[in-house]
């Protein structure tokens, strides 16, 4: 039997080698696989999923903090996406859950959900712009600055994580579309 | 050089370069920089187009974006040929491709100008008082007629060959034109943090300072200070230029569109280059320095090729280096088309005479005419003109009128004043107000973050105009948050031109029958407006349709004012009283393609697959599109059409075993302790007793008790539903919950979190489900005993975590493996493997329906359709009557709701079982009955049973219920069907195989 | 597009949004008690006003929550906007001709 | 009224047009009418029209507050057809395409009808299933409506991009010949005149401020911009404003107005024969005798009175008509404009009676209005005269909320699965 890591696809695979190689100085790529867990709760859970978490969530609207793979994204004022890079789902979930059992908050696993790209390049705004309607400058959308938002007819999860580095986490079935529209972005801009 | 009205360097010509291209299939030169129409005035070309009704020969009036007669097609293939483009914005390049439009079988030879001689019986509106009898005629003989005498180019033959995006962008302050106060606003805005954006619809930006060679700003040249003012600016980091872009929209909340035009003027654009971007902007503050047009004058046949604004002459004089014409009459209302002349004079054309409106003139720029010998004509009027292809003669008298003296001439200069470009600030909701001394309408109190400057709030002279520029750029910076650093002074040193300015018709009233031009492009005279007033069409709106004056391709830029001068002088009503034609978007007419931007083809919208969707693809399936996912339709074998393919999974299914992806279900996981008490007031079933570890099959309403959904809930812990929506469903279902849960009953402790991609949905239907299945899956047990029917356990399936289902949406044996959505393909593939033996069939949504029907389970927005309650649809026993309370539940006693004979599910089989009734076939009591029929219903699902080998149907009846047995009609075009009342579950009514 | 002050996130663009239609009409507590017209009523009757209007929106593509705005249905300006369980400032007020 | 045809328009071409009269007066108000219509646009006109000339009704004045047809008369796309499913929305439907059929000759103005065909575009199974509904349903009812394969909808409307890369192919499409178009302005005009013609008074630049009711509660008149004028009977045909005037009578409707945009191209030569329509992909297309495209999309999410809308709508229409015909990428986007469309909860219009005795209100034509015009004022033309609603007209009514009797064409057809 196959090990799951083999076992697992993501959704973008195949647009890697479809991209074309744009003359653009912004690069996609394909951020790597996440255990990724939606928590929706009260105030008094949060703290207690960030303790146990190791990251301290952000109250602050449209914030993410990360301690080396790991990060708390905030989503809405009930909702916070955490998530850890190459960690197994089911260990961070199972810790997770078994350290909230006693708050009133919701834990789902939603790491097979959304695949990850990350747009960079001194002209990532821009490209970006292409199909998201939010300012993009450093000042309206600083380092640190995490939101859904649309891109083109897609909803996503748009943060940056460097000045000139974008991360975009989208659903699966979206994400086709969202490489696609940012590489003819990066070609025509 | 050859050509002979190319005079001397213009200065945004290249001299050095020149271009070669050609219009109706003739070559010519021009020199980079030209526009077409400077170009083909260099080469002594003025005839360019036809009118829209007489056809009658027209030629270049202006220099810029109002041009109403210069429209030409662009291309050499089809793929790239663009209709309608005006030759005084086309930049030529080498190799261009222009034509002539709206002529035949030549510009110079139109048979269309047969419809000058009749010019007297079709006058405005003519068309609605003929043209009905018979009253076939319409449409097969008029109608066709003068559809082809109308249009103007002709629409490109194939699919657009260039690519277009768009852009969102967002800035501090946003200026709208690049002319002295455009420039004057940027220089101070951006003297500060502000990010600006200066755009200007032209390639090259100054504005007017490019075509006044007597002004002089800060001791430089006009045209020179604007190029070292955009020196300054582009050297700045929060500056950024768009020339070549024109703001064409208003649109709420400050958001303005903007067109950039980015490979139109290139002979071989680079491959990456889109051929327009469409810039989105939202601004904190906005500029506008649009500018002002000239007016032409109204008089006798002023619409001949030759006859053209002051101010345009000047551009090309001034910009191009070539004069429009060597024997010039001017004819004008004010002080510019002074300037015009002189300038004329100086690159050596002749000035025959200018004549004056106005009664007495004098000033700096009159003085200056007289003082180089020109002929000052005041208190006069052209009367007439004369010449068919090229203006020969202008007919001058004075403006009461009396005799005529007729004087030669190749080109004839007209000037009536200025009209400000209000559009964008109109647009904005802006009012505008009347201003007598200008004869224009001018911005008033402003309703978004906005200020206009310079000569489209109506300011003419040079120094108020940067002054103003300069104020409002300061304003905007401020009013965005900015502290603009010191104010800097412009020394300005130009000759005002005045306000002076006329609207209406200068024809004298003895001239009441001859025709002077208002709308050039759509033909429509004094005259016309005259007569719709008339003939009580007194309001603006009404004259501007019932003439169509203003509703050309110019969207009256130069004839608005005109006609309303007319129409107020015919109704002895105040201009203001008159009204004033709405302006809208777009400013200029804006390409389709750039508001598409990259949504075409596979980006149109989102293509959504499965993670399974490779495999079926490899397999060779069918898909169909199910909202915006593709779903496997059929797997058509080798010499198999659709009906053989879904004959065959069928009965592969229902004899061993069957897979189908079941991923575009929409998922929910609702989670909480409040979670059932939520579920209860969310569905119609009841949810407080099912057992963690069981499923239920729920229906979801809409609040006035009609079908919203369906799906299988599965109770995963007490406080934990992993529900199921419909595909089309899931973000609809999910909104409505978070409304209910948000805005009414914000108490409840559940939370919702969409999982319709977190997990593959693998479907394993057949007998032989369990036995493909068991040797795969870790820590379940999956007998009859240890898990029934309609539960579901966790554990593991190829190594990794799933949710399985024993459910069956086919009546048979079944299971919907449920894996996270990377495991997706690998757990499907491994599956299919291990039903290899078992002769597994993977099948697609066809078949799900043949065999769901079969079972009389009905299809969300198929059996229903929005009309449907549950019990019509035979899901009474769905809903929990004991329940206080249910979205939807009250609207379910309302009377239409509870009639006896609303339409109910039924089976329905056809009396010949070959034969497949239609989707969608009406059913009726008495075929017999003459138009209209009654109908009683309509069948919702019809298919081939292979496994019953016969046609079964579900239907919609009218009392359906107790129709059983009764023999109903289907009245198809060629012969009446009958067919059978029957129960809707039509396989295995008591469900054996189910439970198997 | 709108500009739309989310309470939580701040300003955001009209396609981060979904309209939810008049705001403060509270669903009945006990439907069942109601007759067909006031039912009716609360299902489908609108003020559908002419001036200053209370209307729910949806940060749908941002943080998902519903709020309530009151914008000038005569000029689409949004005066403001505020959580759900908060009341206006005004009353709606029609545009009396 | 003068006659109209080619013979006097070629007599006045000799004369120099100077004999043409008014197309209609323009009176003082009178102190009192027997019917007030409240609403000069198509729908209003008609109903006065018919009231002169088909109900003996002459005594009646149109009120309008700006100028005739300058609402959504004058805004929309003038897409005319019939083919509805449900009896009810048929019915009223194919009573106007049959009196459009005739109106040029009933009014003596040409209002151009022209049965150029409706074709909508089935994009995917669900489509295909609803649209052979519709056709069955259609033919049952006396009502053209025929469904073509991919290949037909290429010859009958050769622009299609039918065959080619498309996101949604076209999978066949309903075509009603019957449909078609006609000249939306005409329309109020001709009717205005004609109404003129037979002694009703349109009074414009009058805008109703009041509706004025006896202690007993029925009506009794209106104030006005221009005086307050009687009337026993009063019709509301006010479209996006139909809210604002019958709160003046205390009575509250079930409408939502919302802003619906439209726009035209550049003229091209004719290239574009017939109607095209595609709800899936939210795009409608035809070509003016003038030879612009004119295209429309659905409403802005929000209720508006502003008569305008989103650039992000404009977007989505035209890549929709881009997908659809992608030669037309290149042509101009030459005006776009808003309509006000009031909405009710089943898309479907009131044509009633009101609780207010003498009160009348025809509403709520959605995004459907301007194709219903000649047979909703002639249905709300015998409802006022005979104080009762005819046949036809008789299922729209506000008590149908309450009843639940609800006639939803959008569900039956638009519920995806």
């Amino acid at each position: 039997m196959l090990s799951p890591a083999i076992m697992r696809s993501n959704a973008l695979s195949p647009m890697q080698s479809s991209s074309t190689t744009a003359a653009s100085t912004t690069t996609l790529s394909i951020l790597p696989d996440a255990a990724k867990l939606v928590f929706r709760g009260k105030t008094e859970a949060i703290e207690a999923a960030g303790a146990h978490f190791g990251v301290k969530p952000s109250l602050e609207a449209c914030r993410f903090a990360a301690v080396g793979g790991r990060s708390v994204h905030w989503l809405g004022p009930d909702e916070w996406l955490f998530q850890a890079v190459n960690e197994d789902p089911i260990e961070v979930f199972g810790g997770m859950s078994a350290a909230l059992q006693a708050q009133a908050c919701s834990l789902v696993d939603v790491s097979h959900r959304s695949d990850g790209i990350a747009v960079a390049g001194p002209t990532a705004a821009l490209v970006l712009n292409h199909g998201c309607p939010l300012d993009l400058s450093l000042k309206a959308f600083p380092v640190g600055m995490c939101t859904r938002t649309v891109l083109g007819k897609a909803s996503l999860l748009l943060s940056r994580s460097e000045e000139q580095v974008f991360h975009v986490d989208v659903w699966r079935s979206f994400a086709p579309y969202v490489w696609q529209f940012l590489d003819e972005a990066r070609n025509l801009s | 050089m050859t050509d002979t009205y190319r005079v001397r360097r213009g200065d945004s010509v290249e001299n050095c370069n020149a271009v070669h291209f050609t219009f109706d299939g003739k070559s010519y030169q021009g020199l980079a920089g030209d526009t077409l129409a400077s170009a083909l005035i260099a080469n002594g070309v003025h005839l360019v187009g036809r009118s829209f009704k007489y056809h009658r020969p027209r030629g270049f009036v202006s220099a810029g974006s109002e041009e109403p007669n210069a429209l030409v097609g662009v291309g050499a293939t089809q793929s790239r040929y663009t209709p309608n483009l005006l030759a005084t914005q086309v930049e030529i390049y080498d190799g261009l491709v222009a034509e002539s439009q709206n002529r035949w079988p030549s510009l110079e030879t139109d048979a269309g100008f047969l419809n000058e001689y009749f010019s007297a019986f079709l006058p405005a509106g003519f068309y609605y008082k003929t043209f009905m009898w018979p009253r076939t005629a319409w449409k097969k003989l008029y109608e066709p007629v003068i559809r082809r005498m109308a249009g103007l180019g002709r629409a490109p033959a194939e699919p657009d060959a260039d690519r277009y995006t768009q852009v969102f962008a967002h800035c501090d302050v946003l200026i709208v034109g690049a002319g002295p106060a455009g420039l004057a606003a940027a220089l101070e805005a951006s003297n500060s943090d502000a990010t600006v954006i200066l755009c200007d619809e032209q390639a090259e930006m100054g504005g007017s300072l490019l075509s006044d060679r007597s002004a002089s700003i800060d001791g430089m040249q006009a045209a020179e200070w604007a190029r070292a003012a955009l020196d300054e600016l582009r050297k700045r980091s929060n500056v950024k230029l768009m020339s070549r872009t024109t703001a064409f929209g208003w649109y709420p909340h400050n958001f303005v569109g903007l067109n950039e035009r980015v490979t139109d003027h290139l002979s071989n654009p680079a491959a990456n280059q889109p051929r327009e971007r469409l810039w989105q902007v939202r601004a904190k503050e906005v500029v506008l320095a649009a500018g002002a047009i000239e007016r032409p004058l109204v008089f006798t046949d002023n619409d001949r090729p030759g006859i053209m604004l002051a101010n345009a002459a000047r551009t090309y004089v001034n910009r191009y280096g070539v004069v429009p014409g060597k024997q010039v009459v001017v004819f004008t209302a004010c002080d510019s088309a002074y300037r015009a002349a002189l300038d004329l004079k100086a690159a050596g054309a002749k000035i025959q005479v200018i004549v004056d409106l106005r009664k007495s003139v004098s000033g700096h720029w009159v003085d200056k005419a007289r003082a180089e010998g020109i002929k000052v004509r005041s208190g006069s009027i052209v009367r007439g003109t004369s010449g068919r292809l090229r203006v020969k003669s202008a007919q001058i008298s004075n403006a009461q009128g009396g005799d005529a003296e007729t004087v030669a001439c190749d080109l004839i200069l007209m000037s009536a004043g200025f009209t400000p470009s209000v559009h964008l600030f109109s647009q904005s909701r802006g009012k505008l107000s009347y201003s007598e001394e200008l004869r224009a309408y001018v911005p008033g109190e402003s309703v978004e973050r906005e200020r206009s400057v310079g000569a489209c709030k109506g300011l003419f002279a040079l120094e108020g105009v940067i002054e103003s520029g300069a104020r409002g750029g300061r304003d905007a910076a401020t009013k965005a948050g900015f502290s603009p650093r010191g104010e800097r002074s412009y020394t300005v040193s130009a000759q005002s031109v005045g306000a002076d300015a006329f609207i209406g018709s200068v024809m004298t009233d003895h001239q009441a029958e001859k025709r002077a031009w208002v709308d050039f492009q759509n033909d429509v005279t004094a005259k016309d407006v005259r007569l719709a007033t008339r003939e009580g069409f007194r309001s603006i709106e009404h004259v501007k349709r019932y003439t169509t004056t203003g509703m050309a391709t110019d969207q009256g830029k130069l004839s608005n004012m005109n006609a309303l001068g007319v129409v107020s002088k015919q109704i002895d009503v105040a201009v203001p009283k008159v009204g004033l034609t709405t302006f809208r978007p777009p400013y200029t007419p804006t390409t389709f393609g750039s508001f598409a931007g990259q949504s075409r083809g596979d980006l149109f919208d989102p293509v959504r697959k499965t993670s399974i969707h490779s495999w079926a693809e490899s397999q060779g399936a069918q898909f169909e599109d199910v909202g915006v996912w593709k779903r496997a339709w059929y797997f058509p074998q080798v010499g198999e059409d659709m009906h053989a393919a879904v004959a065959r999974e069928c009965k592969v299914t229902r004899e061993s075993v069957g897979i189908f992806d079941a991923s575009t279900l929409g998922k929910i996981e609702i989670v909480g302790k409040d979670a059932a008490e939520f579920m209860n007031r969310m569905y119609t079933n009841a949810w407080t007793k099912l057992e963690p570890g069981r499923l239920r099959y729920g229906v979801m309403l809409r609040e006035d008790g009609f079908i919203m959904d369906d799906g299988v809930v599965g109770r995963m812990a007490t406080d934990r539903f992993h529900v199921t929506t419909t595909t089309g469903g899931a973000a609809r279902v999910l909104s409505m919950m978070e409304d209910y849960l948000q805005t009414e009953w914000p108490d409840l402790e559940v939370w919702l979190t969409s999982t319709t991609e977190q997990w593959s949905v693998i479907a394993l239907q057949g007998p032989n489900a369990r036995k493909v299945l068991e040797p795969l899956v870790e820590g379940i047990d999956l007998s009859a005993d240890a898990m029934p029917h309609m539960s579901v356990r966790e554990g593991r399936i190829c190594g990794v975590p799933t949710r399985l289902f024993r459910v069956s949406f086919t009546g048979e044996l079944g299971f919907e493996v449920n894996v996270p959505a990377g495991y997706g393909r690998a757990v499907w593939e491994a599956i299919f493997a291990a039903g290899k033996p078992y002769g597994i069939t993977p099948y697609g949504t066809e078949t799900m329906h043949v065999l769901r029907a079969e079972k009389g389970y009905i299809i969300v927005g198929q059996e229903t359709d929005g009309t449907v309650t549950p019990d019509d649809a035979g899901l009474g026993w769905a809903v929990g009557k004991a329940k206080r309370d249910f979205v939807g539940k009250r609207s379910l006693s309302r009377p239409a709701l509870v009639r006896e004979d609303r339409k109910q599910l039924v089976g329905l089989l056809t009396t010949d079982p070959k034969v497949v009734l239609e989707e969608g076939a009406q059913i009726v009591l008495d075929p017999t009955h003459p138009i209209p029929v009654p109908m009683i219903g309509h069948v919702t699902s019809a298919y081939w049973s292979a496994t019953l080998n016969r046609s079964i149907a579900l239907a919609l009846v009218r009392g359906g219920r107790s129709r059983m047995g009764e023999e109903l009609s289907i009245p198809m075009p060629d012969g009446v069907i009958k067919a059978k009342v029957v129960d809707s579950i039509l396989f295995d009514p008591k469900g054996e195989r189910l439970n198997a | 597009m709108l500009l739309i002050n989310c309470p939580y996130c701040g300003s955001r663009p009209e396609a981060e949004f979904a309209n939810g239609g008049q705001a403060h009409i509270a669903r009945p507590a006990d439907p069942m008690s109601l007759t067909d017209d006031e039912w009716a009523a609360y299902l489908y009757m609108r003020d559908n006003i002419k001036g200053l209007h209370h209307e729910r929106w949806r940060h749908a593509n941002g943080c998902g929550r519903f709020f309530n705005a009151s914008r000038d249905t005569t000029t689409d300006v949004i005066k403001r906007t505020y959580r759900m369980g908060e009341r206006p400032e005004a009353e709606h007020q029609g545009a009396k001709p | 009224m003068q006659k109209f045809s080619a013979l006097s328009l070629l007599r006045a071409g000799l004369t120099g047009h100077a004999g043409w009269q008014r197309q209609w007066r323009s009176p003082e108000p009178k102190p009192g009418y027997d019917v007030i219509i409240v609403g000069g646009g198509g729908h209003g006109l008609a109903t006065a029209y018919y009231l002169a000339s088909r109900y003996g009704v002459k005594n009646v004045a149109v009120l309008e507050k700006g100028w005739i047809g300058g609402g959504n008369t004058g805004r929309n796309t003038t897409i005319i057809r019939s083919n509805y499913l449900f009896d009810e929305s048929a019915g009223i439907y194919e009573h106007a395409l049959k009196l459009w059929e005739g109106l040029s000759q009933e009014l003596n103005y040409n209002v151009m009808y022209s049965p150029r065909g409706v074709l909508m575009l089935a994009h995917n199974i669900h489509d295909v299933q609803s649209f052979k509904r519709h056709v069955h349903a259609n033919r049952l009812n006396g009502i053209d409506n025929e469904w073509l394969s991919p290949e037909e909808c290429k010859e009958f409307c050769p622009p299609l991009n039918v065959g080619g890369a498309m996101r949604y192919p076209i999978l066949g499409g309903a075509l009603q010949r019957r449909g078609g178009t006609a000249r939306h302005d005409a329309v109020a005009w001709g009717y205005a005149r004609a109404a003129d013609a037979l002694g009703v008074d349109i009074i414009e630049n009058c805008e109703v401020t009041d509706i004025r009711r006896a202690p007993t509660g029925e009506v009794v008149g209106v104030d006005t911009t221009r005086g307050s004028i009687n009337a026993k009977r009063i019709g509301v045909v006010a479209a996006g404003n139909t809210s604002t005037v019958m709160n003046m009578a205390g009575v509250r409707l079930p409408l939502e107005s919302f802003p619906l945009q439209a726009l035209v191209s550049e003229p091209v030569k004719p290239i574009f024969p017939c109607v095209v329509m595609s709800n899936t992909i939210h795009a409608y297309i035809s070509q003016s005798d003038k030879g612009e495209m004119v295209i429309g999309a659905g409403t802005d999410v929000y209720t508006s009175y502003t008569q305008r809308g989103g650039l992000h709508i404009v977007n989505h229409t035209l890549d929709a008509i881009c997908e659809l015909v992608p030669a037309f990428r290149r042509l101009r986007m030459l005006r776009n404009w808003g309509g006000i469309v009031d909405v009710t909860p089943d898309r479907s219009p009131i044509v009633a009676k009101t609780p207010v005795s003498g009160l009348y209100v025809n509403c709520g034509w959605g995004t459907g209005g301007f194709k219903a015009t000649p047979g909703s004022g002639e249905v709300f033309a015998s409802t006022i005269a005979k104080d009762e609603p005819n046949k036809i007209n008789a299922p729209f009514t506000i008590e149908r909320f309450r009843d639940g009797a609800v006639i939803d064409e959008a569900a039956a057809a638009a519920v995806a699965h």
